[in-house]
């Protein structure tokens, strides 16, 4: 007696075959979603209370990074401008434009502005700007073309992998130390063996810098 | 109801308890109770079993609500509950494989009775085995961390640790074990197919049995697959098991560190399986009125192996005892005295006295043909085997190189959650299992009974 | 509520608060937020990041800022350099130039920060009970000032601990002339009153002594305690470490007769156990050994055996011999031993007591007090820092009486017992929030300097006392400034700027005064046989006298030699307790006439026959969340006449039974002793010893480590040791190691990366404790490491043994591998929502080191050599691109120990002191023979016994 | 066109009988279905042997040499780190893992060549439209059979078939 139609035959066939097919996609699948901007906010932009715009200051009228990130030579944070520096300027330029009005209202009632962070780490990751800045990691080689930023974003997907990428080999990383700062600056044609250079010269050890220690405690 | 074959004794058949058993009366006895209605036995069992199945879900629930500080475990005995069930159940989980392919190999006729249930306590006993390392761990959702797969950290599982050779041991082993099971279900599936009345039936069954015909052709490589997965079952079982061991082996503390761990873990296994298969048995015999299929014989000869078993455990004990004194070490030594003397010596003795010295009871035919009598040892053997577990680690970790951080283990309700609930899931699965597929292999034991002349 | 309105990581309000003067310390990253967020850790929500509205000078956004400042213990001060992380103290080291601390620390300064940041800290004034504000007692006080001018009266009284703070004795002295009726007490629970008043009897004036330890070749304590907690304990413990390493020039010997254990005792060469009651008896037998002539000492055979070989030892080393009198002594045998002393021109200087104020006032006692409030003379009563309501003597009956005073002022940085006998309480400004100026032991001064701005609306002693002389105006800083403005003369600036760098006042180290030559005092009969048990009370070695009941990490600071937490036990050696029929644990009711108090018993090999000792401090009962209700008050049971010995005490079982609460076990099996704890005697030093077995056969190759780099090592001197348990608090508060609370150590839970192991390698009636620190062994053949399945426990290149926590899983394999058990975890989350008590409170988040992860539920953790103060020099170095210098890198445990035991550094530096100390002889690793190859190593403990002489008489 | 039978049996030996005489006939047997396998009948409806083996074989190895290679590579390649001072490459230990999931592997093939030489899953098959097939997974025995190319083959085989004791013969119509 028949139980089932001829095209059972098919069905089951496939059915046994995606037992094994199932799983292997369903993996490649998650790691795809964990990888991308959905999980990691790469290229996400923030709404902030006051729309900063780097390209304007950085970009446009070519102000030093430093000016206002002071700390990061220094310290493991690049440091976020107090309100006072940004009203050096604005207290005589756009005194009254409106999308300054949260600044000035900071100064006058001596409220700090809140940001929201735009590049965020995981608590249990120590990253130091002072010591890569020394080293000869540019800024723009995590944070992107800065300059060209109306408003911030994460250039990165600052995923372990990304971090790995670079402790890994970084030579073809490195830039020259004056151009640390230059947004702007491209890797020479010849980046693998200048990089290889640069590493003798400042002296960067690379054989524990994938040392589980360099960057977590 | 009474049986399809009422049994005849003295059994006119070594292996088979019944004046006669043609084809059909064979296949009515073991698939008929699948389609009876339910009976009332088994309502109560299920009814019995729930609530622990329910209870143990809601354990583990709370385990990962409150974080495993709920156990009785402390600074100094890291581990407890959670890793001698593991010990335990993959340990019952590896009998059953074991058992089945080692009497494929060596065509034991009466292989064809058990080896069916056998497989599937397998199932179940590694399925729960492997809930246990994960619940064991102090950040269960990521447990898969241990599983080598492409990821954004760029990081790989420590492919050194005993534990990661456990994570694929479990996995290679339930799976081949689940294929090695559902290979010789096959043509019974297709004999169901071919019995059922209702439609569902049909599909069902008929899905699962893949059109199976019984041709010569089907046959000729069934059997030749069956044999050979036996014959890689064997070393695999043994691997597993050794791994288990090695859990404890490739340490170095005191009590741990030894080289007889692998080996003496599998016939431990073999023993508490084999003492848990008796007792399945002897549930099935009576639950599915299999008095004819199952014989005394059969517990006859289980109780053989047990005795062996019993033995080979005993000389090992002994091993340990006598290296620990021989390889003079003082904290190996030590160890040895505080098991016998230390906090947990009751539970010690009670374990020698469940593993070695009731087993030899076995010695009397009497004994070996008392059913609950042998219902007695091998449970008996069961707790005796779990002792033993605990033991290896309660007396390690109390009381291992430093003494100024020996402490002992307090059992918490939630210890004892772990250690019981489970049972109950076990026995829920099981008893679907027997109203779902015949608990005896049907095409075995036609051929057997043809060999046996009953047919 | 949470707290977390008063915390400067909150910024606004806080700058609402910022006044001119202090801004460099209000300088309060707000950034901290995002730091603290950070540690929270994985959670999803943007981070808000908040510069600030004017950077503050000199703040660096998350890098650490260094400021020396003084804390008190007993009103003596001991410097202390406080790290302050965006503007947040955090962690406390010593002072190096200070010579009350010596770049070391004890455990009550390693704690501080935490108390700070307490939410149970007073934060409001009280008006009997019901919450005021300050203005409100601003104007309370008028009519109170106004009566107290009114000189018709007399019932001003004023009741502080020991003052030495020159401002506040200036301060002081103003006060008593503006209201030349009014009078000033001080009471110190732990004092050294019979230790003065032997001055006075042997010099007829006040003096205190300040031994030199390292100048000492023979000492001998009679009850004496100089190793032991004490605002001395850091001068003393490097005085002694000086002479106990065997390259010292004269390797000194200590005699240690003792009513119940000490540190000194354990670390003695020689003890033995003498009733309190007896020690005077000692005192004149060594007295008559110098010819003093005075009457037979009565004591027992073997003491007398002990004695006589003590005095022979002191007298052949005249100038170097040293005679060191403790609490209990009367004030006839403290003369006696000062006489003894002078005879041995011992290495002792005498100073004039700082508690004095400038015109020579000395403040009247806590029972003259009473004495006068009882006959109802008293109407104002302000207490200023103390809290009587606890700690006063029970004879005294100060509750009660405090009653008949109007008006009770109370000032205390916590609503205490004393606080709920007031009509007033007002909030007291915290050490590290307060201008001041303390004086140390041996006198010298320094400023005590703020960290921070009060969290809460606080008040200093400084301002209150201002309040009541009328210049409610003046800020403590300006007080303080003018204390010291004359005595620095001209260029005050730089001299303050100077000083303030420096943590002391130059030049204020008071000078040995020479007295003359002490009479002979008379002593007075034997005190008669008394069958009945004595208690002896003891200031608790982890929360003093009580001062730091609600601090966490002191109430689960294992004592040193018993290893209780969580509470204190009456300790009665093994035959006391077999005549009283008691066993360990059993509750006991000591009925001291009338008085009593529930206990429970601890079984302690050495204390003396007939003897019972009971640590004070503890059964708070308004400390706060942490400390109340925890142990018993021995308070309770103290007399004013005996403070430290309550004879004829009957002990009664009550039947019910109680756990104490231990963190480990003092190992007294002989073969574990031997094989865990060397112990070498001075005397067979310089023998060739045998090689440790270093490398076992392995089935794996061997795998060759880096030679370049940095290859860290600890080694460790059992010989200094003395067990102080400053590296275990130090460790806690540098690695944000959360606190486990009483049920979870009942477990057999805990969290401390270091513990200290106390190996007994005596007998039953002679205990000899040796301590042995056990952080991670750093072992380069890591058991823990090839266990771990997710590779959370590895090796980094320069020999570090890392957890990697954001990575563990927590299978524990490690740990269960670890032969040395130094692994912790978290079963809970101790630090991460399931905290002990109030331990989860937003303000204690202030204190997490922002550089060390905070710890979540279900991971494993251990010492970590403190990687971050690595990390953090090797990236100044490499900045600067220069090599990390030697011995540049400090763990916090290194730093704190007062007797410099831990030394830390890089095996790759051939010159680091680390491989120096491994080159030594008595260098052995734990547990070598198991192949593991620690970097943690130790150096075996010595002892310098005298040649020929054993404590038993044979 | 040739003609198939298919004869049902009350017992293997009369199903044997038969096959030995539809041989002698010069039938081809095609093939038999019985609830159990009996000794010999592939031999006599000479079955070539199976060559699952030798896939089991190949997977099995397959897998384990990728297993090792894994290890390796992650162990020393990709992310090389000090584990407790073992060497990058512990080949020693890396061999378990390779066993254990060479062993699940070939298992694996096993089964997928197993169903394959078996032509399953075939869950619409004709014969199952023969009355009483049903059986033939219990207790009775079918044999297939293909008549010679000579005319009346057919009824010759038949005649064959019942003198063996065939219960029911059926002629199958080819699709």
């Amino acid at each position: 007696m028949q139980i089932f139609r001829p095209g059972a035959n098919t069905i089951a066939t496939l059915l046994l075959a995606s037992l094994g097919a199932i799983p292997v996609l369903a993996i490649g699948l998650i790691y795809q979603i964990a990888g991308s901007a959905y999980i990691t906010d790469q290229n996400v932009t923030r709404n902030q209370l006051v729309p900063f715009s780097h390209e304007h200051h950085v970009g446009g009228l070519g102000l030093d990074c430093r000016y206002c990130h002071t700390s990061v030579e220094k310290a493991r944070f690049a440091g976020l401008p107090p309100t006072e520096t940004c009203m050096t300027c604005h207290s005589q330029i756009w005194t009254n434009a409106q999308m300054l009005a949260p600044v000035r209202v900071s100064l006058a009632e001596n409220k700090p502005i809140r940001w929201r962070r735009v590049n965020e780490l995981p608590g249990y990751v120590y990253f130091d700007h002072s010591i890569h800045i020394a080293k000869g990691v540019g800024c723009s080689t995590c944070h992107g073309p800065i300059h060209e930023m109306k408003l911030t974003r994460q250039a990165e997907p600052l995923t372990m992998q990304w971090c790995l990428g670079c402790h890994r080999d970084p030579a073809k990383s490195i830039r020259p130390r004056e151009a640390v700062f230059d947004p702007g600056w491209n890797p020479p044609d010849d980046q693998e063996n200048s990089g290889r250079k640069l590493l003798a010269a400042y002296q960067i050890h690379t054989d524990n810098l994938t040392d589980c220690s360099i960057c977590h405690r | 109801m009474s049986p399809v074959l009422d049994p005849a004794l003295p059994a006119p058949y070594r292996w088979i308890a019944s004046e006669r058993a043609s084809d059909v009366e064979m296949t009515q006895a073991i698939a008929d109770p699948v389609f009876a209605p339910v009976g009332r036995a088994w309502w109560i069992a299920v009814l019995v079993s729930l609530p622990f199945v329910l209870w143990f879900i809601g354990s583990i629930g709370w385990l990962f609500y409150k974080g495993i500080g709920i156990w009785g475990i402390n600074s100094t005995v890291v581990w407890g509950v959670a890793i001698a069930n593991y010990v335990w159940w993959i340990g019952i989980g590896n009998a059953g494989t074991l058992i089945s392919s080692m009497l494929l190999l060596t065509r034991q006729q009466w292989r064809g009775s058990i080896n069916r249930f056998a497989e599937a306590m397998t199932l179940f006993a590694v399925a729960i085995a492997g809930i246990m390392p994960i619940i064991h761990v102090g950040r269960p959702i990521y447990a898969y961390w241990l599983a080598p797969y492409p990821n954004t950290m760029a990081l790989w599982p420590q492919w050194r640790s005993a534990l990661v050779w456990d994570f694929w041991a479990i996995i290679s082993y339930l799976l081949f074990s689940i294929m090695f099971w559902y290979v010789s279900l096959i043509p019974d599936l297709a004999t169901m197919r071919d019995r059922t009345r209702t439609r569902a039936g049909q599909v069902l069954y008929g899905a699962f049995a893949l059109g199976w015909r019984g041709s010569a052709r089907h046959w000729n490589r069934l059997k030749t697959l069956h044999i050979t997965m036996a014959a890689l079952g064997v070393p695999l079982v043994c691997s597993v098991h050794s791994i288990v061991g090695l859990d404890f082996a490739a340490s170095l503390m005191p009590g741990w560190q030894e080289s007889i761990f692998p080996p003496y873990f599998v016939v431990g296994a073999m023993y508490c399986g084999f003492a848990m298969v008796i007792i399945l048995a002897l549930a099935i015999r009576w639950g599915l009125n299999l008095q004819a299929i199952i014989t005394a014989n059969h517990f006859e000869v289980m109780s053989r192996i047990l005795l062996m078993a019993s033995i080979v455990m005993g000389y090992s004990y002994a091993t340990e005892w006598f290296m620990a004194w021989y390889g003079g070490q003082h904290s190996d030594r030590s160890v040895v005295v505080f098991e016998f003397t230390g906090t947990y010596a009751p539970l010690f003795w009670a374990l020698l006295f469940c593993n070695v010295v009731l087993p030899q009871a076995l010695w009397f035919p009497a004994v070996r043909r008392s059913l609950p009598a042998l219902f007695v040892i091998c449970v008996a053997i069961n707790i005796g085997m779990w002792l033993e577990r605990i033991l290896i680690i309660w007396n390690t970790l109390s009381h291992d190189y430093m003494p100024s951080v020996w402490r002992s283990f307090h059992f918490t309700f939630w210890d004892w959650s772990f250690l019981i609930a489970p049972l109950g899931l076990f026995a829920f699965l099981f008893l679907l299992f027997v109203r779902l597929v015949p608990a005896v292999s049907m095409f075995d034991m036609r051929e057997l009974s043809h060999k046996e002349g009953a047919a | 509520m949470s707290p977390v309105n008063e915390l400067p990581i909150k910024g606004s309000q806080f700058f609402e608060r910022s006044s001119g003067a202090l801004d460099r310390r209000q300088a309060l990253s707000l950034l901290a937020t995002g730091i603290a967020t950070g540690l929270a850790a994985c959670s999803k929500p943007t981070e808000q990041i908040i510069p600030y509205v004017y950077m503050p000078e000199r703040v660096v956004p998350g890098q650490a800022l260094k400021f020396a400042t003084t804390l008190p213990l007993s009103g003596f001060g001991r410097g202390v350099i406080v790290t302050s992380i965006d503007g947040r103290p955090i962690k406390v080291e010593g002072n190096p130039r200070h010579p009350c601390s010596l770049g070391a620390t004890d455990v009550f300064a390693e704690a501080a920060v935490l108390s700070l940041y307490d939410p149970d800290r007073s934060r409001t004034p009280l008006k009997s009970g019901e919450i005021a504000s300050h203005e409100a007692f601003r104007l309370a006080m008028q009519p109170q000032l106004r009566q107290m001018h009114a000189s018709s009266r007399k019932g001003f009284r004023r009741l502080t601990r020991r003052v030495t703070s020159p401002t506040l004795l200036r301060q002081i002295d103003d006060l008593l002339q503006q209201f030349p009726k009014a009078a000033w007490h001080a009471y110190e629970p732990v004092d050294e009153d019979s230790a003065q008043a032997g001055a006075v009897l042997a010099y007829g004036r006040p003096l205190q002594a300040v031994p030199r330890l390292e100048r000492a070749t023979i000492v001998v304590t009679l009850d004496a305690d100089p190793l032991g907690q004490g605002p001395d304990q850091l001068r003393n413990a490097r005085g002694f470490a000086a002479r106990r390493t065997p390259h010292a020039q004269g390797f000194s010997r200590i005699y240690s007769i003792e009513a119940a254990p000490t540190l000194t005792g354990a670390k003695a060469d020689h003890r033995i156990a003498l009733h309190p009651i007896l020690m005077g008896e000692a005192a004149i037998a060594i007295a008559n050994s110098m010819g003093a002539g005075l009457r037979q000492a009565t004591l027992p055979d073997n003491v007398m055996h002990f004695v006589r070989q003590a005095a022979a030892d002191l007298l052949a080393n005249r100038g170097a011999g040293l005679v060191l009198s403790g609490h209990a002594l009367s004030p006839e045998a403290s003369a006696l031993v000062h006489w003894i002393n002078a005879r041995l021109q011992a290495p002792v200087d005498l100073i004039e007591p700082s508690d004095r104020t400038a015109g020579g006032r000395e403040a009247g006692t806590l029972s003259h007090l009473t004495r006068d409030l009882q006959s109802g003379t008293v109407d104002q009563l302000l207490v200023i820092g103390a809290n009587p309501g606890y700690d006063a003597p029970a004879d005294l009956e100060f509750a009660r009486h405090s009653a008949q005073a109007s008006f009770r002022l109370h000032v205390g940085c916590y609503v205490d017992e004393t606080a709920a006998l007031s009509t007033w309480h007002v909030p007291q400004t915290h050490e590290l929030e307060a201008w001041s100026d303390l004086r140390s032991c041996d006198g010298t001064a320094s400023i005590v300097q703020p960290l921070i701005r009060p969290l809460y609306s606080t008040r200093t002693e400084h301002e209150i006392l201002a309040l009541l002389t009328g210049r409610g105006d003046a800020s403590s800083y300006d007080l303080v400034q003018e204390t010291w403005r004359p005595k620095a003369g001209a260029g005050f600036e730089d001299w303050w700027t100077r000083t303030l760098h420096d943590g002391i006042i130059a030049g204020s180290t008071s000078a040995a005064a020479t007295p003359g030559q002490p009479a002979l005092p008379v002593v007075g009969a034997a005190a008669p046989e008394s069958s009945a048990m004595t208690v002896l009370l003891r200031p608790d070695p982890s929360l003093w006298d009580g001062t730091f009941a609600n601090n966490a990490w002191l109430q689960e600071c294992p004592k040193p030699l018993t290893k209780q937490v969580w509470g204190n036990a009456l300790a009665l050696n093994p035959q006391s307790a077999r005549r009283l029929g008691l066993t360990a644990g059993d509750v006991v009711t000591i009925d001291a006439d009338g008085r009593r108090i529930e206990t429970t018993v601890a079984v302690e090999p050495g204390v003396a026959d007939g003897v019972a000792s009971l640590t004070l401090g503890l059964g708070r009962r308004n400390a706060g969340a942490i400390g109340n209700g925890i142990g018993a008050n021995a308070y309770a049971i103290r007399t004013m006449a005996s403070p430290w010995m309550i004879p004829d005490v009957i002990i009664t079982k009550t039947g019910r039974c109680d756990e104490i609460l231990t963190t480990q076990n003092v190992v007294r099996t002989a073969e574990d002793v031997r094989e865990l704890y060397p112990l070498r005697e001075l005397s067979n030093l310089g023998k060739p010893k045998t090689p440790p077995a270093d490398s076992l056969p392995s089935l794996l190759p061997e795998r060759p480590l880096p030679d370049d780099g940095h290859a860290w090592a600890m080694v460790i001197d059992a010989s200094v040791c003395i067990g102080c348990n400053a590296c275990v608090v130090a460790c806690q508060a540098e690695n944000n190691i959360p606190v486990v609370g009483p049920e979870e150590v009942a477990r057999g839970r805990d969290m401390h990366w270091l513990r200290v192991d106390v190996y007994d390698h005596g007998s039953a009636a002679q205990p000899k404790p040796g301590f042995q620190p056990v952080p991670c062994m750093h072992c380069e053949h890591a058991p823990c490491e090839p266990v771990c399945p997710v590779a959370a426990s590895v090796h980094d290149g320069e020999g570090l043994n890392v957890q990697v926590y954001n990575r563990c899983v927590g299978t524990r394999f490690c740990e269960a591998n670890c032969p040395y058990k130094v692994r912790r975890f978290n079963f809970f989350g101790y630090a991460d929502g399931e905290e002990y008590a109030n331990l989860g409170f937003e303000s204690y988040r202030a204190q997490k080191n922002p550089e060390v992860t905070v710890r979540a539920r279900g991971v494993m953790e251990k010492c970590t050599y403190c990687v971050q103060r690595i990390s953090g020099a090797r990236r100044a170095a490499e900045r600067d691109d220069r090599p990390i210098g030697v011995d540049e890198v400090k763990t916090a445990c290194q730093s704190a120990c007062p007797t410099s035991a831990i030394t830390f550094g890089d095996l790759h530096q051939t010159d680091s002191a680390v491989n120096r100390q491994k080159a030594d002889e008595r260098h052995y690793a734990l547990l070598g023979h198991l192949g593991t190859r620690p970097r943690t190593t130790y150096l075996a403990d010595v002892r310098n016994p005298a040649p020929g002489f054993n404590e038993d008489g044979t | 066109m040739t003609g198939t039978l298919i004869a049902e049996f009350q017992n293997p030996d009369m199903l044997c009988a038969a096959l030995r005489q539809v041989k002698e006939g010069g039938h081809h047997a095609l093939d038999a279905f019985t609830p159990y396998p009996i000794e010999g009948l592939d031999a006599e409806l000479d079955i070539p042997p199976s060559r699952i083996r030798y896939a089991m074989l190949a997977g099995g190895l397959i897998v384990a040499a990728f297993a090792f290679a894994l290890q390796w590579y992650s162990a020393a390649i990709d992310y090389p780190v000090n584990s407790g001072g073992r060497p990058l490459n512990s080949w020693q230990v890396f061999l378990l893992v390779p066993f254990e999931v060479g062993v699940f592997a070939a298992a694996l093939c096993g089964v997928i060549a197993f169903l394959r030489s078996c032509g399953l899953p075939r869950l619409h098959h004709p014969l199952f439209e023969i009355p009483g097939f049903e059986r033939a997974t219990q207790d009775h025995f079918f044999l297939l059979v293909a008549a010679k190319q000579t005319g009346g083959a057919i009824r010759d085989l038949r005649d064959v078939l019942e003198a063996a004791g065939a219960a029911v013969v059926t002629e199958l119509r080819q699709p």
